[in-house]
């Protein structure tokens, strides 16, 4: 199992790889999760404030 | 051509493809992150040392098939924004937008892993020969086309500009991916072929290609995730997002 | 929602049908069905934000509606087609503050051509800027630049005369000044579509009007009594 | 020549655009002077040995050109943007790539060409040995028309921004990165006394083909960010 | 040349005393006379460059006038002892396009303090934006945005407005608006000079009325019946 | 801290800044890139020796670092003058200097700070000897808020105008060239064994001199060109 860690010497460009891997991925997968949220609300605000006015009627040409 | 028209035209509802997405999308992350993990295993802990290299050549299984990823996330950008440019076809706009930040983070990758593994094998992090420039610039165009796109206010016009500036950018690919061939460098030569002899051992290339599988699945998901986003940005207005964004704002938050 | 206007037995100038914009998906202006014929002046009235510039834009070509059609003539438009036959005034004018009045005008002749019996002099004078020829137009007031541009669109060959706020900087002189402009190219087959909103005074005859409100920006206008 | 036909437009752009290069020739010397500035900042920054200098003159030249060229790129089509003449232009009945390769080129003449010129005397404060001078030259009238076309397209994208000015160095940059390694590649080989012409040639088969396609190109890129 | 006006027994809060100024030599505005008392609102009118917003400026102290004085309170200004007792509403609107209406209004409050008894809040709800203080003023219309900036004179704790094209962008219901808030601060003992020109509808009243005529200016306005 | 003391605006402004750096995040990675892009220009145009590499390395990445911040300062106050917050600053009943103090700080802070941050990578890139990155970090350290004082003013004086930007770089740099000799000097020194300790101290120096008088003369400056 050490030696399996110490990958012959060089376990720490090899791990830092891997994390570096797993990191910026998962970073990369997380990131969506919040803008969604943001967008979601977003809609969800303008929708509120639509719904707080009285829709007046549509103008139209001759 | 006309196949794909057709293809897209099918899928091109947005509300259609929304909910498609949503289904696909948990077993592309899924699978992507199965398949990856027993790569990860194949090549760190079954597949034998190096006879030049010792343990050092493992960093090959994070450094290539993210180096590959970057390349193909970069064809699938440009592609999808031809054909954006030609049919306007709202849904090649938003995939092709959709897979600037992730081909972005691959190539970071390819370019950390590479770095690292440089240090032990030339003895340097970094040298300025043609493929690392090369990937270098590939990184600066990818961070072009995601600020051209988030510093224009309308999203269609800033998904086609930045689908533009993609497809000028194209030069770029070729010269990442034949720059060994072309100039002599420190940067190792083409070593693994799918058709034809490899030039390694076997308990070596399968790792290397299911990493570059699990790669692949996990770009798609991410492709997805990032449009369905895009998607509700783009039809605020209509009622199917209307309803998604009520249902999921009670069940969210 | 379209209600195609059939009335007319030959082709309009211009026509749009179930016209419609929006950015970002929301609607700026909703469905318009409208013609413009040949002698016809048309106001265009509407708030803040209806979508007044925006309309004259789609309707110049620069902008591409999300949905419905403009014909010219009776035929679909398309950039080309239209470009020879219509001239837009808009917001910023375009002219180049480091060239004189004159200069300006020549360049726009140059650019598109000038009307039979019309030199950018004779254009300068229709518009009561004799003698302001050698004047740079950064030297101007916004009233004069105003008058410069108008010249602009009086020197152009076309029939079709997009006008985004022509009354807007001008002083009561000016705004008769526009009023004979339009009068005249009236009389002499030509068309315009201008507009003007509220708050401006508006002093001519009595042309054709649209109205244009967008439901949607409608609501956000002030409920009167807000005042705490 | 009639008014209203495409010679007469191009001409009259031509000519505008020339005279107002004219009326604000003040503003024609800033390249240079930015160009000469950054090239005195590098023996300040890194010491008057003239044998070093002399090692990596070209190069140096080479980018304080392209920096001074890629400052000069905003003014190209921001201020017709901002008047609202860039709008007559896509309005007018002409190929819209052909007038903005008139702007184009009235923008290289203007801004690239001094700077060409300016080029030997900047090579010769950094010590540039005197047989390399003639290959610089002409890598850069090869290269910086290139920089131009290419520059253009990315100013089409950009044109209806806010504070550009930044991310258009991000855009344009990755592009300019090929020229530069030729252009420099062709002064360093003349200065290493290896024939140059390779490199040279390859800028050549660029500069046609960007002639060809960076006003098509430009003109697209500009119909989008207009809209 | 100067007149002085010293019919007011008790110093009036700003008065200009043969008030002129030049740039380059140029006048672009006389020699000019007036006073402005508590509870009094004063219409600046004239034409395109009569030199209305120059005036403006002047008397807020962003410019030194050319010739002449301005006093306040009836001692002569000094910019330290000025900008605690005016707000000046100019063509900008000072706003920041990415923030919200209510972090434009906290920032304002922060900078000169507020109005007792109004907050950022309450300004908005006083110009008719209850409801949109969380959304980027990027995202309201020209008119909203004026009043937004509207909202930034309200809730400074100042007495003197100087208010430049209030109606500008405005439609009907902004016009009335701006006359409510114009009259309410008169009536709470402050003072208020706005500047209009002549295209715009102005429909408060009856204020006092300056016009704005420069001379040379004057001579540059179209000769009626100039059209060819 | 009431509502309209000193230092209630003061706060009011440093939370405004920080919030508007915010909302447009993305824009904070500009003057980064734009760094790491030019840091690259060098070893494309002048070959990619090590070695040569090495020696100049401290002198390049100075200079790009000069330059992103340059390009960064057009937005110091830009955007305040045009929407007409900057009046609003000048009419304000507190002390202006002080003001634009904030201003600048919250300026230096996000866009020097992250490029001294990203200088150690830049160093690496060229290949920089480990023993110098201390000795880059800190003259960059003493150097950038000097040169965002010195920059500001400059800035002030040009902010009423029109395409400014060349204008500002013809301004600024010959102001930037003694920061530049002694910053980069000091690295030169340290790269070469010798004790780099005498420049760092008048960079010292001179930055205590500019925190005082820098925000004075930028408000002077500011009334001139407002009016
Ligand atoms: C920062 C440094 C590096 C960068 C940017 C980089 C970049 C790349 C790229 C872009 C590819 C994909 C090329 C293609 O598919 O056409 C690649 C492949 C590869 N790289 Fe690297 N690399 C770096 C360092 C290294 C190092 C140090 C080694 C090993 C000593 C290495 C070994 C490989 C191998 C074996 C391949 C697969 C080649 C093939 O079969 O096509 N790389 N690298
Ligand atoms: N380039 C743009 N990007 C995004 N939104 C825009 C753009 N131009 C206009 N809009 C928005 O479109 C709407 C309509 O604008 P438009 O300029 O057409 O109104 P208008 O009727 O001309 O108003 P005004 O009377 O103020 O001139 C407004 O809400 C405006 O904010
Ligand atoms: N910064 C400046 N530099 C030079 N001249 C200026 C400047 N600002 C204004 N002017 C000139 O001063 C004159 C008066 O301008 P001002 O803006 O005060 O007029 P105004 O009455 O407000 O006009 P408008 O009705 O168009 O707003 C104009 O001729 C204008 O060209
Ligand atoms: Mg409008
Ligand atoms: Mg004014």
């Amino acid at each position: 199992m050490t030696e399996f860690i110490a990958m012959g010497g060089y376990a720490f460009y090899v791990w830092t790889s891997v994390a570096v891997f797993f990191g910026v991925l998962a970073a990369e997968a997380l990131a969506p999760l919040a803008q969604r949220r943001r967008v979601l609300s977003e809609i969800r605000g303008r929708l509120q404030r639509r719904a707080a006015r009285a829709q007046p009627p549509r103008g139209e040409a001759p | 051509m006309n196949i794909l028209l057709l293809w897209f035209h099918k899928l091109g509802s947005p509300p259609t493809f929304y909910r498609l997405a949503g289904l696909l999308l948990p077993w592309c992350y899924g699978i992507g992150l199965v398949l990856g993990l027993v790569a990860l295993y194949g090549g760190l802990v079954l597949a034998p040392r190096d006879y030049q290299q010792g343990d050092a050549y493992r960093i090959i299984f994070v450094h290539v098939p993210t180096a590959w990823m970057s390349l193909f996330a970069y064809a699938f950008m440009a592609a999808n924004a031809f054909i954006a440019l030609v049919w306007h076809i709202k849904l090649s706009e938003i995939l092709a937008i959709a897979s600037a930040p992730i081909g972005a983070a691959f190539t970071l990758i390819a370019l950390v892993t590479g770095a690292l593994w440089g240090k032990p094998m030339w003895g340097t992090w970094w040298t300025w020969d043609a493929r690392l420039t090369s990937e270098l610039v590939l990184l600066f165009l990818y961070l072009g086309v995601i600020g051209l796109n988030a510093a224009i206010e309308d999203r269609r016009q800033a998904a086609r500009a930045a689908g533009f500036l993609a497809l000028v950018g194209i030069v770029n690919l070729p010269i990442v991916h034949f720059s060994v061939n072309w100039w002599n460098t420190l940067h190792q030569g083409s070593t693994v072929r799918l058709m034809g002899p490899s030039k390694i051992d076997a308990a070596m290339v399968w790792p290397l290609l299911l990493m570059a599988l699990a790669t692949h699945i996990w770009f798609f998901g991410s492709v997805l995730m990032r449009a369905r986003i895009a998607l509700l940005q783009l039809e605020g207005g209509k009622d199917w997002v209307r309803r998604v964004a009520l249902d999921e704002g009670a069940g969210n938050d | 929602m379209p209600v195609f206007d059939e009335t007319h037995a030959r082709p309009a100038l211009l026509e749009a049908r179930a016209l419609a914009f929006a950015r970002n998906d929301e609607p700026i202006f909703g469905p318009l069905d409208f013609t413009l014929s040949a002698g016809e002046v048309v106001l265009m009235e509407g708030d803040n934000g209806a979508g007044k510039t925006t309309l004259l834009r789609v309707l110049s070509g620069l902008l591409a509606p999300t949905s419905g059609e403009i014909r010219l003539h009776g035929e679909p438009l398309t950039l080309a087609r239209l470009s020879p036959q219509v001239v837009l005034l808009s917001h910023q004018g375009g002219l180049k503050l480091e060239l004189t009045a004159l200069e300006n005008l020549r360049f726009a002749a140059g650019l598109v051509g000038q009307r039979k019996g019309m030199s950018p002099p004779s254009a300068l004078t229709a518009v009561g800027l004799d003698g302001y020829g050698d004047v740079p137009v950064r030297q101007l007031s916004a009233g004069q630049k105003k008058r410069v541009a108008l010249a602009r669109v009086l020197l152009a060959p076309v029939a079709l005369w997009l006008l985004d706020e022509p009354y807007a900087n001008l002083d009561r002189s000016g705004i008769e000044l526009v009023n004979r402009l339009l009068e005249r190219h009236a009389h002499d087959g030509g068309a315009a579509l201008i507009t003007s909103h509220g708050a401006y005074a508006y002093t001519s005859g009595a042309p054709r009007r649209i109205a244009l409100h967008d439901a949607q920006r409608a609501a956000m206008t002030l409920p009167t009594g807000a005042m705490a | 020549m009639t008014p209203g036909s495409t010679p007469a437009a191009c001409a009259a752009l031509l000519r505008r655009d020339l005279t107002l290069v004219w009326r604000r020739r003040g503003d024609a010397f800033n390249p240079l002077l930015f160009a000469l500035i950054v090239v005195a900042l590098f023996p300040l920054a890194l010491g008057p040995e003239p044998e070093q200098l002399r090692r990596i003159a070209a190069g140096i030249v080479f980018v304080a050109l392209l920096l001074a060229g890629l400052l000069a790129l905003d003014t190209l089509f921001r201020s017709d943007y901002e008047d609202g003449s860039l709008e007559q232009l896509v309005l007018s009945p002409h190929p819209l790539s052909l007038l903005l390769a008139c702007k184009i080129g009235v923008h290289w003449l203007t801004t690239a060409l001094p700077l060409i010129v300016l080029a030997p005397l900047l090579g010769e404060l950094l010590h540039l040995p005197g047989e390399v001078r003639g290959v610089l030259v002409v890598a850069l009238l090869l290269a910086t028309p290139l920089l131009s076309l290419i520059g253009a397209v990315c100013v089409a994208l950009t044109v209806g921004m806010h504070r550009s000015g930044m991310l258009l160095a991000l855009l344009v940059l990755p592009l300019y990165v090929p020229i530069l390694i030729f252009g420099a590649g062709a002064c360093n080989a003349a200065q290493a006394g290896l024939p140059s012409l390779a490199p040279l040639l390859w800028l050549a088969a660029a500069l046609v083909l960007a002639l060809v396609l960076a006003p098509l190109a430009c003109a697209a890129a500009l119909r989008i960010s207009i809209s």
